[in-house]
């Protein structure tokens, strides 16, 4: 059976130069703290990753701490400059944070965390496409904001928010500022200087790099507590044996997306619009979700009006095509996406919208054969909807 | 989340999809909101379950239970299926996910609510006679 | 020339059969919480790993968290008890804990952090073998006592801390024990259920598994508030896309560790003997740092009067000879261990201490070499040293 | 950490090494307990240094810097060899780590001890003469 997968936001296949590196790096055991050569040999290759990262969205290598993913750098920030709920040295402006209604849940969860410890969170609403308004922002700013943490592509619909724009009202005001870019690095040129961050989220498994390894951007001289300390690993901001394979798999993966964006982000986009526009040519009653041209590349994410979504994503699976509802993380649960309801969307079209995200192994043949599967799946659900027959 | 086969087999081949052109009695549960609607038409004869179908809006669970629900009440008398557990039609399946349990709850929920129309209607009628 | 490596204890070199499994898993990139077959495929391995980590430790599968290592671990239980310093729910004992001077760094530093945060903290001293006594232990319990967090084995001088006594005292008073055992898992038995532990630490880089990768045991119905939030993996004690490849490798680990524990653990107290041994006999005035024989079998700390531990590392890496003076994590620092100044040890004896740390691909003929280039090496900077001369 | 090749060399191949027999004077400075003792031995001729030697307990950044201000020295007039500076001995050997740099400075002050120790020697048998 042809096996198309369209899941590239849940997690991406690891380039195959990123897989040549990691067999070659299999025996560079050494400790990267250890001062004998076997760590030494570790530690260069430690610090190329650093450096490709840091090219990756124009930083300097000493702002780049190597973590575990993307959910810990979430964490970290939120944590972080918080205190954990606490007024602290790095907080002395308050406790005050602004961040959307449209993050991911490591970012709302902690948001919700650190609400319940004392701090004051503000959740700003989104527009019909999940944009968010600036002049919210700028309006939410209190005397006490100590942060404001917006997400740079969205990763269920894709949208991608004003970051610049909402960078320079955070820098104006002298509060921190936080981006998760987690789906936008690697896809969209992402430069932290020219953006105005402080901190950046950024995640191997996103841009065919390994899973469990990621980075985070803390821009020179700003302050954070560390979320995991002991050694003194990661300039005492990141305590852990250094992940030296996951390391260097980033650092590869970061090279080669460097190389491969301006094509893949031309040809995804192509992809992912002839998906929709073939989809909504066969299909009736679908509707694009998210903004329709400020998008990630590769992400389109479709209602289909009357029929639940996993309903879809198994009849898909069947035929080897594997899509999504929404992220990976909150599947499990029985509710309709956040993202989809912060935009107002009525939850039963929620339910019934998947998520397509295109990838660098998807082709033309690929889209072709979701468009020939799909649509009679879809009528073959509307036809047991008790929904669709009321019509 | 994993389904059984059984589960898998159900959703992909449901039994009894469809409408009654001229039911006896309809049950309808659950809320498009909760991304589940089960509607379930009932054929009565002699107090038995002459024929049985159902509609489903919601996940493979939801679709399978209809399907399973369906097969094991048709040709019962009544009172037997009225009998049938949310527990049974998830054991016939060979079990459902934790998180989905409720599904067996509402197929259940909708034989009681298409019998309990029945029912009604009949009582109704006769009143009327 | 010939290449000895023996700081196991800082990291280990990962397993033939672990590397097989890691090459042949490169494209197995599904996201295990994807509900398609790409991610029912990573499912399945990752609940493999879990299993058989479970079975190296006699615990429940669903008893075992996976997530980025030792340090992540160790701040996890510390934070996550005492819910970062507050009296929450968790913690609604109270927020007193104890632990020991001798910890690792990612216990000691987030003692220490959670401490400032108004936790108090009581550090049990060691005897002059690195010992804890279960005695003192009792008598630091205090009404508000919630969490003893007390290591296995030690990483730098090896000792074997009485940890079922001490789990007993927990038990009787109801306080939550955890114990860092990321050194003595895989090196000698180690079973929850037979030490009566609530949380157990350990880390995939120490038995030749990957880096970036360890597990938090849990035992069933502790709570604990996650120190990463966000997605619903990790029965939501730990979120985060889930590390397939770092998963499936410490699974193996697992697993060899399981199969060869009890070869190697005879194999390498004999050798780490027949070095110490060989050592005393060669070169006057050195000690034994740690317990005699109540010690990790690879493990020897030994220290050498008059010279700098430092020198003997840089001139035994010259050699190729791969060894330490402390943990990788805290060697940056100038400061002599925290581990042989609580054991009593003068700090200028413990300046010239070195950690030697046998692994499995340690031979009789490695340990020669030791025996060969490190006394004359010994010699020559003792020569160059003043507090030899004065004598 | 990593030290530079010159670092490296002169800790492998140190210069100057052992004690001077009958010394004009000694300095010795840290302390056992922080890791780093040096002491420099200088023979003094005609207000030059004739010899120098060192002795050194501590890490290979103080061995190499021992050897490095002994090798800077040999031969110079006491005046100019009081001149050198911690960042002068550091520069000669390639840069230290930054973790490193404090043992210039013991190597810098070793140096101006065992000359004051000259000195005071010097002023001492000439008052007695
Ligand atoms: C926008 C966004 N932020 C954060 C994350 C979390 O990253 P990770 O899975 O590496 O923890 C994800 C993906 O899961 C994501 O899409
Ligand atoms: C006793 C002990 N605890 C914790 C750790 C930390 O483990 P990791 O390096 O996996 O974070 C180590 C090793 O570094 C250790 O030896």
């Amino acid at each position: 059976m042809r096996r198309v997968y369209m899941d590239n936001n849940a997690t991406t296949p690891i380039h195959p130069e990123v897989m040549e590196v990691l067999k070659e790096s299999l025996d560079l055991y050494g400790n990267a703290s250890s001062h004998h050569s076997f760590g030494t040999e570790a530690r260069e290759k430690v610090e190329e990753a650093r450096a490709s990262v840091a090219r990756l969205i124009g930083a300097q290598p000493e702002e780049i701490v190597f973590n575990s993913g993307g959910s810990e750098g979430n964490n970290y920030v939120v944590k972080g400059v918080t205190c954990e709920g606490r007024a602290c040295s790095i907080s002395s402006r308050g406790n005050h944070i602004i961040t959307s209604s449209i993050e991911h849940p490591s970012v709302l969860n902690v948001a919700k965390c650190v609400e319940s410890l004392g701090v004051e969170v503000t959740y700003l609403p989104v527009d019909q496409y999940g944009l968010i308004d600036p002049d919210g922002v700028e309006k939410a700013v209190k005397d006490n904001t100590c942060l404001i943490s917006i997400m740079f592509g969205n990763n269920e619909v894709g949208t991608i928010e004003p970051i610049e724009e909402i960078a320079e009202i955070a820098k104006r005001h002298d509060i921190l500022f936080h981006t998760d870019a987690v789906q936008a690095v690697g896809k969209i040129p992402v430069d932290v200087n020219k953006l105005g961050v402080d901190f950046l989220t950024l995640s191997g498994h996103k841009i065919y790099g390994p899973k469990g390894v990621g980075a985070l951007y803390v821009r020179k001289g700003r302050k954070i507590c560390p979320l995991i300390e002991g050694g003194h690993q990661e300039m005492s901001l990141r305590a852990g044996t250094e992940n030296t394979l996951g390391i260097i798999g980033l650092g590869k993966a970061a090279e080669v997306a460097a190389k491969e964006m301006p094509g893949e982000r031309k040809r995804l986009t192509a992809l992912r619009d002839g998906l929709y526009e073939g989809l909504a040519a066969r299909v009736e009653e679908t509707r694009l979700n998210g903004h329709p041209t400020q998008r990630l590349p590769g992400t389109a994410n479709i209602g289909f009006k009357y029929v639940e979504g996993e309903s879809i994503l198994l009849r898909l699976d069947m035929e080897g095509i594997a899509v999504s509802t929404g992220s990976a993380c909150t599947s499990d649960s029985l509710e309709p996406s956040h993202v989809l309801l912060a935009m107002g969307i009525p939850p039963e079209e929620a339910h019934g919208s998947m998520r397509f995200s295109l990838g660098r192994e998807n082709t033309d043949e690929d889209v072709d054969y979701v468009l020939e599967k799909l649509p009679p799946i879809v009528q073959d659900l509307r036809q047991m909807s008790p929904l669709y027959a009321k019509k | 989340m994993q389904y059984s086969a059984k589960v898998l087999e159900h959703f992909r081949n449901p039994r009894n999809m469809g409408q009654i052109e001229d039911p006896d009695g309809v049950g309808e549960v659950g809320n498009p909101i909760c991304g589940d609607v089960m509607k379930l038409y009932v054929k009565i004869d002699d107090e038995k379950i002459a024929d049985v179908k159902f509609e489903t809006f919601g996940c493979a669970a939801a679709i399978a239970t209809s399907s399973m629900v369906t097969e094991m009440v048709m040709g019962k008398p009544i009172d037997e299926a009225l009998k049938i557990s949310a527990r049974a039609v998830a054991q016939a399946l060979d079990g459902l996910p934790p998180i989905k349990m409720h599904c067996s709850n509402l197929a259940a929920d909708a034989l009681k609510a298409a019998i309990k129309d029945y029912r009604s209607k009949k009582s109704a009628a006769a009143a009327s006679k």
